[in-house]
Order: structure tokens, then C-alpha cells, then sequence
């Protein structure tokens, strides 16, 4: 198959395994076609209770197999077509993860800067937003939703009313 | 006939992962319809009115309520998303 | 030493060698206090002259040691003053570099993407402007110095009007 | 005794790396007194005067050109950086 240079080449990955950086970062850099910019974002299990709280602390996320990818591609899409990447990398966790571990990755190569960090920023606030994962918090026998937040539909809207 | 799926704390809440559902009738059916049957159940099933708290995706899709269903659809009901 | 667990880890390298991402990435999620985000970005030498153009192609970094991680540092105190960040680390290369090596890593850890996401651009912005470096563009036997760009000084004045 | 460096583009332009120079007034001397007798030796020191082109650092840190000097200082003159 012929192989396009112009194409975005786009990677979705969703898994409970954990990911390394610096081997996607690689892979990236490798496929994308003369990047002068790779912007990488991580999103990491904080600590979510204050310090003395009692009992093991996790997150479990679960996720709509299937419709998940379709979310994920359709939104690196978008950002493939609204500037011009020439590679990008969506990874995300599902099932238990502990503080500290690593939830999702988000890497854009462009020939320019500012495109990398905009679709990188696009597609974290898009996939918080339209990507169906949900996560429950469990410290000791206390488990609960987390409930979504208005600031990252706010977030995820102001790119309709911009450009860029 | 329809697929029906809950996620996350929906599912708890309603003690239900899939169902399915046929439809008595097949013209002019929307996702409304489909609530309208689903609440028509009683507590805790009436809380997919609340369009905040309750999104809806017809073939893996979002979608409004508006969205017609011809009978053979996955339709999934879940809370707004928390994941990133 | 006592830590203050609150303080901006800062690490500023100027350096020939190359770097490694992952291994960047590792040190400041361990550095930091209980990340939430590391956003990377790292620039890469570009093909800069049209195919077909003969001779090698080259980039030469000529900087002014001694006050090239002065104002590196300062960017960064810059930045963790405005944002909340954990930790941040540049690394840039000096010296002889050819078409699709890395030139300069930003890493910026903090428990917030947006916060994160700003202080990387922060960052890069008043490095272009701000860190006496200059690019020296060679092909073949053709070499000439690489001018400043207007839309790069734009990029950084943005910042003196907007909180964020 | 001021050490005055030159870097870039600018340093091949004077084929000058580094000088050093005495000030013989003391008092109320700036860098653009410092410009101004540079420049006196005509082309291509006069390029100093050119602001938009040429930018100052004393001690090593970016200043403007009413920067007071007391004679000790490293001075240098570059052109816009293009880093990153």
C-alpha cells in the first residue's frame, strides 16, 4: 500500500496494561513524516485524599469497549483535520489503577509548535469530555463515582468559539 | 429488537448491565420513547429523564433524544464521562 | 537540606550530548509531588531546504554560556511563580546538529493539565525569545544564519496580557 | 575596564569575538554611550546603533540601552535569538 505523507498517522490504544513514554514517543517520532515538534501529555493517579486518611487508595476506570476507540479516533480525526499533525497517539488505562500510575497518554507531532500543543490540548479536553471512560475512587471500604466537572465542559467549548 | 446498556454508577443504580427490548412500535420511535418506556417502571429507572445526569449513545454513537431507533439499535444510557 | 515539598523542582541543562525523553520524564515524575499531569515538548531539527537540494544539511547552536541558564532559569522561576507547578526541566543542545535530532526538551509536571499544558507553552515561548541562542542553517556549502521571527516574539507577548 | 563580547551573526559581522575597553568617563555612562563609540568607527560598527537588530546584555542579562555602566562590566551585543 502506498503510503501518503500527508497522512496524520494515528495510533488509539486502549488497555489496562501500563505504557512507556519514551517507547511511544519513539514509535512517533519515527512514523510521522519530518516533525518539528512532538508535544506528549501524561495524566497520572493523584493521591486523592489527604494525608492520614486510612486504607489502600485506587481508581478503577471502566469503559464501553468498542464505542471507546470509535470516541477516541473521531476526536484525534478532528484535531487531525482542524491543524496540520502529522502523527498522533492516544493511550488510555481501564480497570484498577493505584496513585501514581499512569492513566492516559496524548502525543501530537507536528511542523509546527504551536499545532502540537493546540491538538494535544484539543484532544485531552475532547476525550475528557466525549471518551466513555468513568472512574471510581475507592480508599479503604469507601468507594464513589467521580462525578464529572462543568470546568472541563468549559474547557472542551472553547475551541467551537476559536480558530485555534 | 434493541440492545440496552447501562454504564458505570447508572448501572449500580439501576442493578443492570444489557437488556433487550423490542419495540411494539416501529415508525416515528425516538430515544425518548424508549426512556418514556424505561421510566415508565418506576424509581430508580424514572432518573434517565434528567438529560443532565443521563447521556445517551444509539450504536455507539452520542446522540441526542431526538434520534430516531427503527428496532435494531445498541442503545446505551451512562453518566457524563470522567475519564482523562 | 530540609525539602519543601511545595517548591518547583527546576532542572536546566545546556548540553552538546542528546537527551532521552523517557528517562527525562522518569526523573521529574519522581521529583515532583504527587503529579497529576507532565506535559513534554521537545523540538526537532527539520529538513529545511526542498528536496532535490544537494549536500549535507547541518544546524549549528551557538550560545552565550553563563547566561544562557541565567535566563533559563529565570524562565522557569517565571513560570512556577505563575502557575502551580511541581517540577519543570529544559534541556537544550548546543553545538552541530543534523536534519531529525533533537534540539530541546520542556517537561512540566503539575497536578493540573491546564496549568501544565501553560507553563510548557510559557516556557517554550520566552525560550525562543529570551535564551541567547542562535541557529546557524548549512547545506552543502552554503551556510547562513537563521533570523528571528516576528510571530515568535507575538507568541510571547500574548502572555503579558492574559492571567493565563 | 569593561569586557565587551560579541556573539552570531553579529560576531562574524565585526569579526570581533570579545575586546576590552577602558571608559575614561566614570559617571552617567550608558550602554548607548558605549554604542556610540563603537559606532564612531564607522561601518560595520554603526550596525550597533540598529536596536531592532542588535540587542544588549550587561552581566548577562538583557537590559536597554539606558542601562547606567560603571566601567566593569561584560557587555554583550547579539542579534535576536532563534533558540528552541
Amino acid at each position: 500500500m502506498a503510503v501518503d505523507d500527508k497522512t496524520c498517522r494515528i495510533n488509539i490504544q486502549v488497555q489496562s496494561d501500563d505504557f512507556d513514554l519514551g517507547s511511544e514517543y519513539s514509535r512517533l517520532r519515527h512514523q510521522a513524516d519530518n516533525p518539528g515538534a512532538i508535544v506528549s501529555f501524561i495524566g497520572l493517579v493523584r493521591d486523592f485524599i489527604g494525608e492520614g486518611t486510612e486504607g489502600e487508595q485506587s481508581l478503577t476506570l471502566e469503559h464501553y469497549p468498542g464505542m471507546t476507540e470509535k470516541a477516541l479516533q473521531d476526536i484525534a480525526d478532528r484535531a487531525c483535520s482542524r491543524w496540520p499533525l502529522s502523527g498522533c497517539t492516544i493511550i488510555h488505562r481501564v480497570g484498577k489503577l493505584v496513585p501514581s500510575e499512569q492513566i492516559v497518554a496524548v502525543l501530537v507531532a507536528s511542523s509546527h509548535r504551536d499545532a502540537a500543543f493546540s491538538g494535544a490540548e484539543f484532544i485531552m479536553d475532547y476525550l475528557k469530555t466525549e471518551a466513555p471512560f468513568w472512574k471510581k475512587q475507592q480508599a479503604g471500604d469507601q468507594a464513589e463515582w467521580v462525578v464529572s466537572r462543568a470546568s472541563d465542559y468549559q474547557r472542551a467549548s472553547r475551541w467551537k468559539n476559536s480558530k485555534h | 429488537m434493541l440492545t440496552v446498556r447501562y454504564f458505570a454508577s447508572l448501572r449500580e443504580a439501576l442493578g443492570c448491565e444489557e437488556e433487550n427490548i423490542t419495540l411494539e412500535q416501529k415508525d416515528n420511535v425516538t430515544v425518548s420513547d424508549l426512556v418514556g418506556l424505561l421510566s415508565a417502571r418506576g424509581e430508580p429507572w424514572d432518573v434517565l429523564q434528567d438529560t443532565g445526569q443521563v447521556l445517551v449513545a444509539v450504536n455507539q454513537s452520542i446522540c441526542q433524544r431526538t434520534q430516531p431507533l427503527h428496532g435494531d439499535e445498541e442503545v446505551a444510557f451512562f453518566p457524563p464521562m470522567t475519564g482523562g
